[in-house]
């Protein structure tokens, strides 16, 4: 099949009759289409597609398989995944920007009911209000917990959001071409800006760290000219380390250039001061962690709050509280001018589909832990990433490269390659942690562990028995 | 529960109790917990984090129990309209069957719990996943390669023009414009201008096509492409494509096909031999992955010979020995689109269903979704205006010119529709119909409901002539009224306050 | 989508499109499949059925799509009532909230696809899963076994007088009667018919309960055993409990607990403790397993020592070595109840929701459940008769008693609740009054929607008064209205013909 | 915990306050407490308990565990079910009225709909006209399949479906004491008929079979005397063997007796003349192999559909059609008058409880597979089940003892005890069938082997291969 995509058109037809064909996702049988034939006046299905030109229609069925029974698939996608490693069958301190937190049984069972699944995007809030309410409190959840003014209803993840930041940025301030990323920002979300701005003239500016691992602050002053339109950093950043809000804002505000905090562990939120409360101007991330699966990457949820005065700059769709003509309080779509479907050329985004049910998912998992159980999850995470990185430090020949304060994350040194020491890990059921090496020159030593509140004491204590005992198979 | 009140008592009585639901924050109640966890099993360590960067309390974040939670959006839920109970024909959205089937094998915890920055050796099933849908969209689109990692239409379009601009760059002007017609979605502009191009609008001909003269004028050696929907916002087929493409390749530009309506020619013709270059396509139309209340989707994007060399990275990639590998050496990249590995999970829903369909399903749903298309075209002809009277394919856009004598509009017959129980179709738009009404009913749908939703939307023309005031003041069965959007726009509330 | 409509053609619309669906065998139409099964790959052989023995096609039976199915249950579930969407007050059902960890957990491979007639040591996790239900519950009756499997309150109370009837008959004489208070539901009497006896009423005191001197009157030689509910079926608790488990115990007769109503003192207080000597408990009521529109459910049996030889075979035992097995060496059992291993699965959820909860949980689960009982009591006592003044429990029975001067009654009110979009209590239970409004709000409500029903419960009441034949009239606001149940039995209609 | 159960009261006791606890299954938390205790008008929980006397009153918490999160109970529950062996790992070939067929994927999640899930009986049809109708819808495919009048919502299960049936036949007949059931009837289902009516005075009469594995009739025509009120036969019987149900209709009516047919493989009714064909009086049986899971036995769903002249004697719920105020369509349970609520000791049954969950996903079942689909199921089993038969019969030692005509079971005959060529067969992750010795004297080689439309014809190879290795082994 790989290389079947050229095809050659002017061979006979061997297709088979549209009548005889039958399949349980369509209800309309051969006696429901000659009934509608009929009425619509033609003789066959083929008439009404008599304006695609023969040239370009196809004269056989395409080679691809199917169809399969419900049977077939489960055999064939369950002997797929069963290819995979996975913290289904592993003990996984994976993080860098996707975390394996605690999903709360209702949450799935929820987000299979129909009336959410299977509509669309809120058009008409007559028949929508379930949606537009959902999005209404996620907004909500969105402001009490990075402490800015308005967010949106979504985006695709946190490094297109990101993309959506810097390009909000620059509406905002206006000629001007620069823009500072922190090094430790997720070097994968850094490299989507570069993608999304390659043709709009903009500098990138990277500035890298100091030896606790936060932003370095005098490589930044000397980055943030006058020609700087957004400073974006990262925390808690890629090596774990949480920021220094304040000293970064000040270096920003010294230029006039919008602040932008970068976040990809959402549940650090619940114990961290948030960027809000530190004039920052635009929280923008990932929402993953908030109970959503790692699912290889994605579907995700990328959340955007700003403050007030750049509502009308924002992407994406917003939900606004309004009343019927009966007065009775209800919600909408709103500020659509800012819209592609209205703007078009001129929108603030492009976006149109977004995230919307995992968006839900996370308002249920807000709602579900509230006020104590986000505040607990940090604690947790916290004091079980304390634990841990006490735990190495003593141990062996591993060390902790960097020494500012970290949320559930720690990047670890060993004597050895990162890659041989995690294949070591591999055989004991561990998958112990992300590589820096491919990520940053001469890091290859290194790996980034994450840890929460689904490890147990006993995980981490296997963890480290684990890596030590790596440690000295490495050096015989 | 519906039907009507025969007392203003059980009027008050309903809405408070069966159709109002506070929001979230109103039920919160001090000291109620929707949540455990197990008792932290380390020791607490004081210093754990420096006081500095400790937050407070979530200031109005709420306290509610499991009961409360379920309650709550068991409740929203139920003031939605859905696929699942009903007939949703938003134009150009393609609402089909989402098949549960989707739903359960990707929800495999194989697939569930794997990581996106897992080496390849131990993710072998994922990249398997995605090299088999590259294959499969391969022999649809009759595309050399098509990348997976655009996570929705828009998110390809940009990714296909800017793979459109890198190529012409590399061959020494990236040009300045695209072409676009104006029956065209409001994406495909928007992310023109975000690759860093200019708008130039086609005016389309009487059959809402593009006229191959006003083409040829347009194509200028400062045009990069032609974005092109086919077939186009009005169901219309454009004819003369492969035409555009020739005039298109002639000049060095490239022809890019916004494939949101593939749903009515997959199995039926492939974009390819079309001479198109680029495609997107959303999985969550064609491909019956669920819409979710807005997302998520997955817009993979299917590239001609020359542009292979420009698509984003990594790409899936087979070795000889079977085993798949993430494949970042493509130095002519225009880099990654995302984050990972795109809506990696959208992919299992997406190929799942193409392996349910198979060859001869996937024609069947073209087939049946433009004839369900043109048997509601057929029975609401002489009750609604057709603007444009080309045949049309999987959907057919009306207007209200017939209704407007009257003071009745779209948005009154969209609204009127729901007291009959129907989803309006996308309505004022595309915007080269005054007061369009596009209805695409997808293959999924019985001729019984189509005929019912016929019958509504006759019978809504007749209380257009006897009644209009009952049009023009509907909905009068929803759960709320119509609304007051001006206000909201005018002072934005877009969060709840105490 | 509810609430006024403003014209009579928006009326007639709603119930044609958004209440009305169709039977299943009323939406097949020739050649519709709703189902695929792979092809068959061995050879097909002609003669593997002797013709006679082979069918016709099953004439009416259904040719419907998956869409048309997913549809048809989609739109029939949404109109039912249930606890997910709020208040389901029915008495002596104890509608609680539905974990849906325990529907999660169900659902576990391994136990879902594990076989009834497996040998022990390949389903150590289910025989361990059974042994740890019982071990919890002996700990909650405070008895020295239970049989798990009866899979009903109902079968639990055959079961239990069975083994009442046959350690009689093994001691010499299994005597003839079962005494019953007129207050107790009807399985009871239905059980004790099946299981071999005759019913001799008790009838219940001006508190509702069971007299010491008319107990002790009524228990002759003949007595098999007293069956009670506690507290009984007006939520009042037997304060001499003890008394009468010594005068039957004297006589040489059994007290027999209908534990429908544990939910009032699981944690607070042990029927073993009491002196009783069998009760049966649903699961399906106080241990959270969903009622599923009436079943499936559960109803363990336990039993005192003196009961201990003639339970159910097999049990599960403990090896000392730590594994399980089947024990069928019971020569006294009254035999199995059931094939297989009783509603297993329910037992899952059942053992899920006892380890969600814990010891406090269970306890509060009680302290809860009579606290929200007991507020409805004080906010409507004013509105509506209490036929019995004692001092209730996780009920509260009202009676129609100052309605019916003005000709409403319970059905009535029953009926007028629905437009307030609350499920009916239990009516005309417990025969002991006359118009009974059997109340059980369950610990799962929070006090809001507690004050929203009791709101409606005394609008009502003014209604009563103030306009008569509103209330005689509702329900208004459901699917459909009032039913013609007398034509339903008269001519029976069972199945759909076509 | 095993002991104890025995508790002194008497210490002193050392309950935590109410008003401090907490659970998230409960809403109202202590600030509500103190307000509805106020209303109420007492100013403890306590004091709402005083109905019970101290004596009885627990001074201490339960000696149970918990309360557990969910982290917990899913790593517990997990680790339990991961004790077993089952179909989920292994190849199974266990049937013996429990089945392993294609569960529909869009079944499952339609049950977990809470409008379905969490209601009760419908008691009051207004507001349960969705249970009601797919109840009435059950009915009818009861009656459709098994050429019978009238079916009831359901029972626990086809074992208590069979004593329901004998009870109804003894309420018609009267005045006799006597059952027929055949011996091929499943004996877990004629245990419990012996358990039920222990205490009635009936005597229970077992009859045989012939080589051919079905009824003996010569046998069953003296049974039949005068004083027998019903024969109860199966069919596909225990063995597998599809009776005769004409031959033994004659014998029955010659004295009169109701002639009960009980189905334990409820998918052989797509493809085998069903009991009403035959004039059988009452069919009853199992549903579960119409898509349910085999889950250890429970819950299934008990049918039983009957004669309309016996339609007052029905156990069970009955939901009938009828009309609203306003004259549309509607359902509602009816014939009350049978039941325990009304008639208390006179009922025909003492069921109030039952399946309904089962029911609805049996209707399900039955609705998408349909006319077409129960033929096929039927009879992919009947030609996979030839297949095999006929490659067993050939192979080495195998015999197959019976020669009747089957539809998807068949007994296996080795030259040794089935125990240990299944234990055998359990190394090749084959569950290869049920031991008939604990059910049957002297059949402790014979092994009953049920096959469905899951099992691919590679499932088939392998058995047998394993089977006659498994033999081979034996030899030595
Ligand atoms: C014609 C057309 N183009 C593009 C899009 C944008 O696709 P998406 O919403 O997946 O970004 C849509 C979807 O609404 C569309 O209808
Ligand atoms: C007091 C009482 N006893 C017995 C029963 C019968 O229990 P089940 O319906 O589980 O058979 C019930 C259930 O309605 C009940 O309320």
């Amino acid at each position: 099949m790989t290389s079947t995509w050229r095809r050659n058109l002017t061979n006979v037809s061997n297709l088979p009759d549209p009548l005889t064909s039958v399949h349980r996702y369509i209800s309309n049988a051969s006696e429901d289409v000659r009934e509608m034939l009929e009425v619509i006046g033609v003789d066959s299905i083929d008439k009404l597609f008599e304006t695609i030109p023969d040239e370009v229609k196809l004269t056989a069925l395409l080679d691809i398989p199917g169809p399969w029974s419900e049977i077939e698939s489960r055999r064939w996608f369950r002997e797929l995944a069963a290819k995979n490693k996975s913290a289904a069958d592993h003990v996984s301190f994976l993080g860098g920007g996707a975390y394996l937190h605690y999903q709360p049984a209702c949450i799935d069972q929820l987000l299979l009911r129909g009336e959410f699944l299977t509509s669309y995007t809120p058009y008409q809030p007559e028949v929508s209000q379930g949606t537009l309410q959902t999005i209404f409190e996620y907004q909500t959840h969105q402001c009490l917990l990075t402490g800015l003014d308005v967010a949106n209803a979504s985006l695709y993840d946190g490094s297109t959001g990101l993309c959506e930041a810097v390009l909000l940025a620059e509406r905002v301030v206006r000629n001007r071409k620069k823009v500072v990323i922190a090094r430790s920002v997720h070097p994968q979300y850094t490299e989507t800006v570069r993608t999304y701005v390659q043709n709009l003239g903009y500098e990138i500016v990277e500035v890298g760290w100091t030896a606790d691992g936060r932003v370095d602050t005098a490589a930044l002053r000397e980055a943030c000219t006058s020609d700087v339109f957004a400073v974006a950093v990262q925390s808690p950043n890629f090596l774990g380390v949480i920021e220094d809000y304040d000293a970064i804002r000040e270096i920003a505000d010294a230029c006039g250039a919008v602040k932008i905090a970068v976040i990809t562990e959402a549940t650090s939120l619940g114990i961290l001061t948030p960027p809000g409360a530190h004039g920052f101007d635009i929280a923008v991330g990932e929402g993953q962690a908030w109970g959503i699966p790692t699912q290889f990457g994605g579907p995700y949820v990328g959340f955007m709050v700003v403050k007030d005065a750049l509502k009308r700059h924002m992407p994406g769709r917003l939900v606004g509280e309004t009343v019927d003509v009966d007065g009775r309080r209800a919600y909408v779509l709103t500020l659509a001018t800012r819209e592609q479907h209205i703007r078009r050329g001129k929108a603030t985004s492009n976006i149109c589909t977004n995230e919307a049910l995992i968006a839900l998912g996370a308002n249920m998992y807000l709602s579900l832990m509230g006020k104590e159980g986000l505040r607990e999850v940090g604690e947790q995470c916290l004091q079980k990433t304390a634990y841990l990185r006490k735990k190495l430090n003593g141990a062996g020949s591993i060390s902790l490269p960097f020494s500012g304060p970290v949320y559930n994350e720690i990047v670890v040194r060993t004597p050895f390659p990162a890659t041989q020491i995690l294949a070591d890990l591999e055989h004991e059921k561990i998958l112990g942690g992300i590589p820096l090496g491919p990520f940053y020159e001469g890091h290859d030593n290194d790996f980034l562990v994450a840890v929460t509140e689904l490890h147990t004491r006993e995980n981490l204590d296997h963890f480290v028995a684990a890596l030590t005992a790596a440690i000295s198979r490495e050096r015989r | 529960m519906t039907t009507i009140l025969e007392s203003d008592a059980a009027t008050t009585a309903v809405p408070q109790s069966t159709n109002r639901e506070g929001l979230i924050f109103e039920h919160s109640k001090r000291g109620r917990r929707g949540y455990k966890l197990p008792d932290l099993d380390v020791p607490d360590d004081a210093d754990a984090l420096p006081a500095s960067l400790r937050r407070g309390e979530i200031v109005d974040e709420v306290e509610v129990s499991e009961v409360d939670v379920i309650r709550h959006f068991t409740r929203l839920s139920k003031l939605n309209v859905s696929i699942d109970a009903g007939l949703y024909p938003l134009g150009s959205c393609t609402m089909k069957h989402n098949p549960r089937l989707n739903e359960e094998l990707a929800r495999t915890p194989g697939f569930a719990l794997s990581h996106p920055l897992q080496p390849d050796h131990q993710v072998q099933g994922n990249l398997g996943l995605i090299w088999h849908i590259e294959q499969t969209l391969k022999e649809i689109f009759g595309l050399p390669r098509v990348t997976m990692q655009p996570v929705a239409g828009a998110h390809g379009e940009l990714t296909g023009i800017l793979m459109v601009h890198k190529a012409l760059a590399k061959s020494g002007n990236a040009r300045k414009y695209i072409l676009i017609p104006d029956s065209a979605h409001g994406t495909n502009p928007a992310s023109a201008a975000f690759a860093g191009y200019q708008i130039k609008e086609l005016k389309s001909n009487s059959r809402g096509t593009v006229d191959i003269d006003t083409l040829a004028a347009a194509v200028t050696e400062d045009v990069a492409a032609l974005m092109i929907t086919v077939p186009n916002t009005l169901g219309v087929f454009e004819t003369d494509i492969k035409r555009f493409a020739e005039i298109l390749h002639d000049k060095g530009a490239y022809l890019y096909c916004d494939g949101a309506n593939l749903n009515s020619f997959v199995g039926i013709a492939r974009p390819g031999d079309m001479g198109i270059d680029v495609i997107h396509s959303n999985l969550h139309k064609t491909f019956s992955t669920p819409h979710g209340g807005g997302g998520p989707g997955a817009g993979p994007v299917g590239v001609s010979e020359r542009l292979v060399p420009f698509l984003p990275t990594p790409t899936v990639e087979k070795r000889e020995d079977g085993t798949f590998y993430l494949d970042h050496g493509h130095p002519d990249s225009i880099g990654r689109v995302r984050a990972f590995n795109g809506n990696f999970n959208v992919l299992v829903r997406a190929l799942t269903y193409m392996r349910s369909m198979g060859p001869d399903g996937l024609r069947r749903i073209a087939h049946i979704a433009v004839l369900n298309a043109n048997y509601i075209r057929a029975r609401l002809r002489g009750s609604y205006h057709l603007p444009y009277d080309a045949p049309s394919l999987h959907e057919v856009v009306f207007s209200d010119k017939l209704q407007t004598p009257k003071d009745v509009h779209t948005l009154d017959i969209a609204k009127r529709l729901m007291d009959y129980g129907f989803h309006p179709p996308t309505i004022y738009f595309p915007l080269i119909v005054a007061g369009a009404l596009m209805i695409e009913p997808t293959e999924s749908e019985p001729k019984e409901e189509l005929d019912a939703f016929c019958d509504a939307m006759i019978a809504i023309a007749r209380e257009c002539e006897e009644r209009p005031e009952l049009v023009r003041s509907a909905p009068h069965t929803t759960p709320v009224r119509r609304l007051d959007e001006a206000r909201a726009a005018r002072q934005p509330v877009l969060r709840w306050k105490r």
